[in-house]
């Protein structure tokens, strides 16, 4: 029988090697998989490359993880973090790296590493200090540069309802680059608000199909990033 | 609101965004960037109705919640809470960006630091050595997007004047503005460069020109 | 008030003129449009380029726009119909043009096409002589092929729900083509099953969001392609 | 089955699909070709669950349904009336293609007109002039998925060699396939060309040889 589900949060992340590529979905807090990342934080994976749309928000989740020294590099569209001053205080010092990326782009590569294209042409960047040493080509009279996909070797990702399967939906605008990741990493890593009996999702409302998932763990009721911040809480 | 017989001078942020939502065609589809521009969705003219796209993965955003409504897992490009009107619908950032940068979004409203006279726009870095380049959804809403409307101050909290010959800070997108809604007048970037399209109360075509670091054409009468 | 509502199946095509670019949805006779495509039969426009991943099964659907004469060349990636010599008798007299793409291909530029992307790689087709002419690029050491994104005139699509503003909702299969279609071309005709309020369809299971959608007529018992052929009906 | 006890000579179609069918790890994502190769979902080896994946849209395919049961929108990528398992899923043909083309497909199960000693594999056109050309998802597969199983009579209707030294006919991809599944043989494609993997009962070495226009390396004995 096919199971992807874990016992513990711990295990699902245990195997992330030093050097790591690491997909983290999220749009700022909603979506962000805040277990599966402090499960990271506890495991002490170091010199990361993290892709996540920004940099974590106070001292806990993405932010939190920063701050503990284990990101070699982030891959992003907007750093600038809100109620948190750990990127720009390790930017700043030279102890971080960063490759920003539009957030169109972002989502074109990851889509593309995940669906098998190599690279791609966009028009996004073009005529910007974001193209500069970046092949630019004419396609009916307009410029475009070209794109690299992204894949990675973990995904890090939270999801509203999961199976045993791995099939997945999403919740609201929680979805933002969950899906997209999912299929872009060699080993996803799913928590689901809720774990539900195979059979029980409408296959027509499947947003990410079970081929694209490795490994799930119930996380009923997940930290909500905002709402420890507002408590002056950190982590670890 | 009348607009023109306010005894201000200049042109509040609200009557900016007015100004500019009613410059939008009934049944656009629309994107509203972070700032000023959020204002827009407040002034939508009678009889039109528009489609808000938010690039993080909703078609169909309404207003703000009630306090104590708020969601963290329903929100906008600012990561503010927001709602979702009937009608509306979720998607990944793949899909969302499909919509922006497939070219199926009509109109996108978005804030400023530099205007160029030929349309190029600068809102993403000042180019500073210290600054944290963050650019978001910006390039590909300037690249994707038809109509790409500004509203801005006219001028810098310095004085400095935001309408320029040539931008100095790093471009977000070349030839790229349509129109730019600013407290002292309404400009359209045209082939000829700034052309005046409408002034603020109490203000002259002169007190513009000044403020302006390019040529500005006067006003076309009708 | 927004409402892409059409009165009649002709007038959602009246439009389309000689020349047109036409995507056509459907897998065989799976969310296959058959009104409409009945429509512009009737409508008479011609030199059309279909796009569509086959040819038409009998002389019904797009076999019988195939045989009207209409099609000046087909897009697709598997020409060979079921109960049909339509398109093989017009091909051996060279009297169509035939652009045969892979199926994953033909997704992924007409994907692409919407997404506003001109052109990617693919290692489809390398070593094969459907790359032959086409530039090849060496990206981590394993060779791909450029391919262009594809865009269309009118798509024709047919769905299961809509409301009024053009959210999609499909039925198993006959989803296929239907939604990457939607986002490719500059106006997109759909015929639903049935048509429901704004509000009625889940925000979290819209397929195809509105935005992709131009013109909408219910059509709430299509004709079944494989019951048309078996009974012997032809079209017109 | 016991396959090896057979009386008859050369495996049947049911035969090789079972044996492929052996071959595929447990919990596999699968896709399988159109002829012989759907016949593997019957031979499912006890204890092993496979998920298969039909390229038209479907992930979690079932057998075909009782008759009077088919639905015309519920079909295989061969145009055939199936069912859905529970736990299975719908999506278009642009995320169909990324599970191929992206790697996440385990095994796919092809027919063949030719297969050469390096695995290239030529299964969608003679090449004749009169031939209409049709290549469905086959391109797509050998390019994306990792192992690629095939599954052919060992010889044409006439009598010619299938495994060959260089296909004559136009590639589907080259270097791609990973074991053939005759009715003669098992015979893996190795970087030193085709070797024996298995001899179907009543078969000689030297008759696979004589009807392989390619070197065959004998069985590694264990």
């Amino acid at each position: 029988m096919i199971d992807k589900r874990f016992d513990t949060v711990r295990s699902t992340v245990a195997d992330i090697p030093d050097g790591a590529v690491v997909m983290v979905g999220g749009f700022g807090e909603a979506g962000s998989p805040i277990e599966l990342i402090h499960a990271l934080i506890d495991q002490g994976a170091k010199d990361l490359t993290i892709i996540n749309n920004n940099t974590g928000n106070g001292e806990v989740g993405l932010a939190a993880l920063i701050g503990n020294g284990q990101v070699r590099k982030m891959i992003c569209s907007y750093p600038r973090s809100s109620h948190s001053k750990v990127f720009p205080e390790l930017y700043r010092a030279g102890r971080i790296e960063l490759e920003i990326v539009p957030q169109g782009t972002l989502a074109e590569r990851i889509r593309a590493g995940g669906a098998g294209i190599p690279a791609f042409y966009t028009a996004t960047t073009v005529d910007t200090p974001l193209a500069e040493g970046k092949e630019i080509r004419t396609i009916d009279g307009r410029d475009y540069v070209l794109e690299y996909g992204l894949k990675a070797d973990f995904a890090l990702i939270k999801c509203e309802q999961a199976d045993r399967l791995g099939n997945l939906t999403y919740n609201k605008t929680a979805r933002n680059f969950n899906p997209i990741m999912c299929t872009a990493a060699t080993t996803t890593v799913v928590q689901a608000r809720s774990l539900v009996e195979v059979g029980t999702l409408n296959p027509e409302h499947v947003i990410t199909p079970n081929v694209f998932v490795d490994r799930i763990i119930e996380v009923t009721d997940p930290l909500i990033e905002s709402r420890l911040i507002a408590e002056g809480i950190t982590y670890p | 609101m009348n607009v023109t017989s306010t005894e201000t001078k200049g042109w509040s942020r609200e009557q900016m965004a007015e100004l500019a939502a009613r410059d939008i065609p009934d049944g656009s589809y629309v994107n509203l960037g972070i700032g000023i521009p959020e204002l827009v969705a407040k002034f939508v003219p009678e009889g039109r109705e528009f489609i808000y796209h938010t690039e993080n993965g909703l078609l169909g955003m309404g207003p703000a919640p009630e306090p104590g409504q708020e969601d963290p897992e329903l929100i906008n490009a600012g990561k503010k809470a927001v709602t979702a009107v009937p009608g509306a619908s979720y998607f990944h950032h793949g899909d969302s960006f499909t919509m922006i940068r497939g070219g199926h979004i009509d109109v996108c409203v978005l804030g400023a630091m530099q205007i160029s006279q030929s349309g190029d726009l600068a809102n993403w870095s000042t180019g500073a050595p210290d600054a944290i380049p963050a650019v978001g959804g910006a390039m590909d809403l300037v690249a994707g997007v038809k109509t790409i409307l500004v509203i801005s101050q006219h001028t810098t909290k310095t004085g400095a004047a935001k309408l320029v010959a040539d931008c100095n800070y790093p471009l977000t997108g070349k030839n790229v503005v349509t129109r730019v809604y600013t407290d002292l007048a309404i400009i359209d970037i045209t082939p000829d460069g700034f052309r005046l399209l409408k002034l603020a109360p109490g203000v002259t075509f002169e007190e513009v020109c000044e403020k302006t670091d390019a040529p500005l054409l006067p006003l076309i009468k009708d």
